[in-house]
């Protein structure tokens, strides 16, 4: 799950992370309320949404003067930048910026583990630097048992900085983004950049912070600032009934047990030359009432023409599963033909149960691909 | 013979006395398992399906010389499971639940590699050696005695693959779900070894997914140490970045984790990569 | 560093813990307004003492109704308990007790980590029952990198508890008692008993807390309970001094470097009959200064017939040794006879400068205990 | 030879460019030990008496290949010293510093352990091989060459036996002071075994007192594991109940950590204990 910029910088000041003064608005009156607040010639507008490249969209200006501050807030309140309409924009003091600095806290699959990763190379596209100079970032793997001691922390420091009065100032924030980090349960926290100021302090001026969804359950307040996108919300929804859901846009509903055996679904389609509409993940058993809602969920897509079920009938038999599906069925009207593959446990007698019906069924994951994509066509 | 578990196996089930944990112990002894005992705290000294069941793992271990565990408890619980079965002396613990918390399960993988044992999972189907013992919720009906060793991110995935082997007479020696989640316990690298050094494992099916970058150095594994022939199958070719597919693990992110560089990585040291799960058989007999 | 109980209770309540309600008085008016605010038929008075044993020397009494309660609180302030004065009771509601249970976290020298400690044999002298059946002591050498995770507060509580109700109970105990410990740097936290009342309620009625003196630094709110006795003070004004000194009561006044040194000169000067008057380790190095303070210490002690002073001359070379007591010396004047013993670097050197002054020189510990010993006689 | 610490030992000193870390840093330099760098954040480049500095201890590690790390820290950095070190791969850490709180010892010896690392202190002179290596501020004109083992908990009483030895024409192979605090890290187990295990030590000193029951238990190890003859002295028979003697761990508690018990408890299993500690030298000849 994603925050904005301010929620982040919320986080951060929460814990004592040293961030730039600023005030999230709504309106162009807001900003101008917040320019008085902030009490600075210069300042710097920044759209709040939840993806990338704002800048490069022209979501962040810098005014001098208010005159400036209006109509850069009223150019980006409004815009669209990559499908998100900006509702809100940040204005924050400007900073003299004399470097800038790169820190973050992220989730490392391959060791198991937090890694802190810095680099010098700061307010740039991290993942440009690790590509084109990947001895520019400095990685760190956190023990867990023990968390960021000082001297990690001032480790961390010298790969940043040569003076030790800086490093004294920044091992204390390495330590503080941890803790935030964890008591948070986050999978990135991102300061791009940290910059030194012209006056020799330390500062967070942008912050990045996205949380692990399996562990909102502890943390209330984080979920609550969750903003789905419109497509976001039709996956929550189909999460909450027990569903993996994603719109492709092709014409091919697809409907499988596993996550696994979904993706490996939407990819026959493709390779025999369709298009799959959607990944759904219906998961383990499949009772009628799982596939009624199922159904509904693919036949909302209206550029759905075939619907293709591809089921592994591990735990629970072909059979049942096929008993389930039928039952289904009944109380489902649709014109849209159903292609129905039917494997595993007792899959004789499930496919014995389907013949003479509506269905198209399939033995294989190739025919019953191949059956959907011709009658896509 | 088989990797992590065999005949020899004792296995305790954590949370036996919930409606999944009770289900698969049923199934799990019932393929064989040499399940000796669950656990659920204030339930000890009671039986769960002629299994005893006690209030902790330690005493679970005490009386039983349990080696293994299979964790069946709920999310929120997982991780304080699998450091008790860690702390109590099992030395494989295979977690099943999904949905456990990230920096839970680094925390108890820390603790747990400490103390050195190995987990499996969570979020996982388990493990199965046919023919000797199941431990997790596999479907046992699809698998055989023999010498192809498999190694999954997914559940159904995996069986569609062994369904596919065992129909063209290639039985398992070990078939092992790793799980779908960010961060798990053995991966592709240890149960490549594992498997290499496996006199009765001759092949190795191994099938990826996008997310991460273990397949890219899995493939690397392959290239410096593993002789046997390995086919690998990848899922996601169409999952659009920035979307988990099911699994929380599945995910491309800022452009890496695909699976075509996947695939590039595996064709790139010579390893045939499938394009469709029912191709794994022919590409491993061909170069067995 | 020692704390009473009541205010040992006032930590646990910040932690969590269920504790008795109880109120501290320091006159028999006060425990009458606290009998009133308890609001209950039945209290229990307590004095709060720094020594153990307070019940079997009386200082623990039921009152039944106000009028005992004056009685009792009378007769319990100002009473003297192994040399201390009672000048502060705790009056708590009786507490109706099904069974008593010990428990509690102390640092084990051994697994080099603190351990907790449970007992079905709540309420009596722990050590007793270590030494007698010590089978009845369940031990739990806690990992510091992980504490009290649940599965093992839940392990401990069910070598308490049969019932999973109480087990649910006593963990969190456990785990908060653990928190307390190690978040205030206690080298001993000790519920005896922690009671299971006729309700069903699980309570500590006794609390214990002693903390480590070299961490008191980071603890300034628990360091301002330090109540020393007039012994303790002339330790810890000698401690502020660089010294470690003990009072013993015999004769024969002691001056060391180090303390290992230090007393094997007290048990030598037993050995060969006389009486040592204390304990002193004077430190690494001997500047004069150091000598001065050291023997204003001993010659405060009215009973000290004789000094002897043991230096191993170490990094800090005999000569200089010498030349610092010469040095001191100087400016102390006193009858007191002074044996001094000065081995190691450079020591022919240093016993030259002490050739022909009014010291008694000695080569050995040996020959230095004998004449100390004589001039004591 | 020796244990711990010989010629080949390279030492790195953490705070080197404070007045303890450097005064005996030189000192120890001057003894002939391999001091091959130092820490002080901050003035990482600098010299220390000709000693390079650097501003971490994985800095040190990487350049100097230091395997032995000896700390002047204050106490209230004396845990980050010692934790610093176990993670940049140091194998021997010994930690002078004096009134380190224990709990800071309790979470470092525990991390120190886990990197499979040795902790000498805190609170404790050092060690020395004669001839060979200081590592701490034991005073080296009392110490010869030869094959006596010390170990103990206290220093200038260690000298003070050291003097005696040495005086007797009895030179020493390796003597360690393990500290004075309740926990420390190596004891007297772990060094009797070391020094049982050295071929060029023939004869160990114990130098115990009171407070805890290490010395009961070496008692026991003695009894069944050490061959070569022990003599002990114990300090503090005359030490009243309750009150610490200078050491953080002299004290006895609740009636037990008596000099009488442990005297008894050598006694018991044949162990000679000294009257005095120039007693020491003889009662070994006598069992040689």
């Amino acid at each position: 799950m994603k925050v904005h910029e301010y929620q982040a910088k919320e986080m951060f000041a929460a814990y004592g992370l040293p961030v730039d003064k600023s005030i999230v608005c709504r309106s162009v009156e807001d900003a101008v309320k917040a320019y008085e607040q902030l009490d600075a010639q210069k300042v710097i507008v920044k759209a709040q949404v939840h993806t990338g490249g704002r800048g490069k969209a022209g979501g962040v200006k810098l005014a001098d003067g208010e005159a400036e501050l209006r109509k850069h807030a009223a150019d980006i309140l409004g815009m669209d930048i990559k499908g998100f309409t900006v509702d809100r924009i940040l204005v924050g003091q400007a900073v003299h910026i004399d470097k800038e600095y790169y820190v973050s806290y992220v989730i490392d699959r391959s060791s198991k583990a937090a890694i802190l990763m810095l680099s010098r190379e700061g307010g740039m596209d991290i993942e440009e630097v690790a590509r084109t100079t990947p001895e520019k970032i400095h990685k760190f793997v956190i023990d867990p048992s023990i968390g960021v001691p000082d001297y990690l922390a001032r480790e961390a420091a010298f790969t940043l900085f040569d003076d030790i009065a800086l490093v004294r100032k920044a091992a204390p924030v390495f330590q503080k983004l941890y803790k935030l980090f964890v008591a948070n349960d986050a999978s990135l926290a991102e300061i791009n950049p940290l910059v030194l100021t012209r006056e020799g302090e330390i500062m967070a001026i942008d912050a990045k912070m996205t949380f692990d969804d399996n562990a909102l359950y502890r943390h209330p307040k984080t979920a609550a600032l969750n903003e789905p996108s419109e497509e976001e919300k039709k996956e929550q929804s189909a999460k909450s009934k027990g569903f993996s859901y994603v719109h492709l846009g092709g014409d091919i509903g697809c409907m499988v047990n596993g996550a696994g055996l979904a993706m490996a679904t939407m990819d026959m389609i493709k390779l025999y030359g369709g298009n799959p509409a959607n990944f759904l993940d219906i998961g383990g058993s499949s009772n009628p009432t799982k596939v009624i809602e199922a159904m509904k969920l693919l036949l909302g897509d209206k550029n759905v023409k075939v619907v293709l079920i591809n089921i592994f009938g591990g735990i629970t038999r072909c059979d049942d599963v096929a008993q389930g599906l039928l039952e289904a069925f009944r109380q489902i009207r649709t014109e849209v033909p159903i292609v129905i593959r039917l494997t595993g446990t007792n899959e004789k007698e499930g496919r014995a149960l389907l013949q003479g019906t509506h269905f198209h069924v399939a033995e294989t994951m190739g025919d019953a691909t191949q059956m959907a994509v011709k009658l896509s066509k | 013979m088989s990797i992590l578990i065999n005949k020899q196996s004792r296995l305790i089930v954590q949370g036996i006395t919930g409606r999944d944990g009770g289900f698969h112990a049923s199934k799990m002894k019932g393929y064989g398992t040499n399940v000796v005992g669950g656990t659920s705290p204030g339930k000890g000294g009671e039986q769960a399906d002629g299994i005893p069941v006690f209030n902790t793992v330690r005493d679970a271990v005490k009386e039983t010389a349990a080696d293994t565990s299979v964790i069946f408890v709920p999310a929120p619980f997982a991780k304080d499971a699998m450091m008790e079965a860690a702390d109590a002396g099992i030395k494989l613990i295979v977690c099943i639940t999904e949905g456990v918390p990230t920096l839970d399960v680094v925390e108890a993988y820390s603790y747990i590699r400490r103390k050195g044992a190995n987990l499996i999972g969570p979020n996982c189907p388990g493990l199965i050696s046919p023919g000797k013992s199941l431990v997790g919720i596999m479907p046992t009906m699809i698998f055989s005695e023999g010498s192809t060793g498999v190694i999954s991110r997914s559940g159904t995935l995996t069986y569609e693959v062994v369904y596919n082997l065992t129909a063209k007479g290639m039985g398992q020696s070990t078939a092992v779900g790793v799980g779908g989640d960010p961060v798990v316990g053995l991966y592709y690298r240890e149960l490549l070894e594992m498997f290499e050094n496996d006199p009765e494992t001759d092949s190795i099916a191994l099938i990826g997914e996008i997310g991460g970058d273990a397949e890219e150095r899995a493939a690397e594994y392959i290239r410096d140490h593993v002789t046997k022939p390995v086919a690998v199958f990848i899922a996601g070719q169409q999952a659009p970045p920035g979307k988990q597919m099911g699994h929380a693990g599945a995910i491309i992110s800022s452009g890496s984790g695909t699976a075509a560089e996947k695939i590039a990585a595996f064709e790139a040291v010579g390893v045939p990569v499938a394009k469709e799960p029912s191709q794994i058989p022919d590409l491993l007999k061909r170069n067995r």
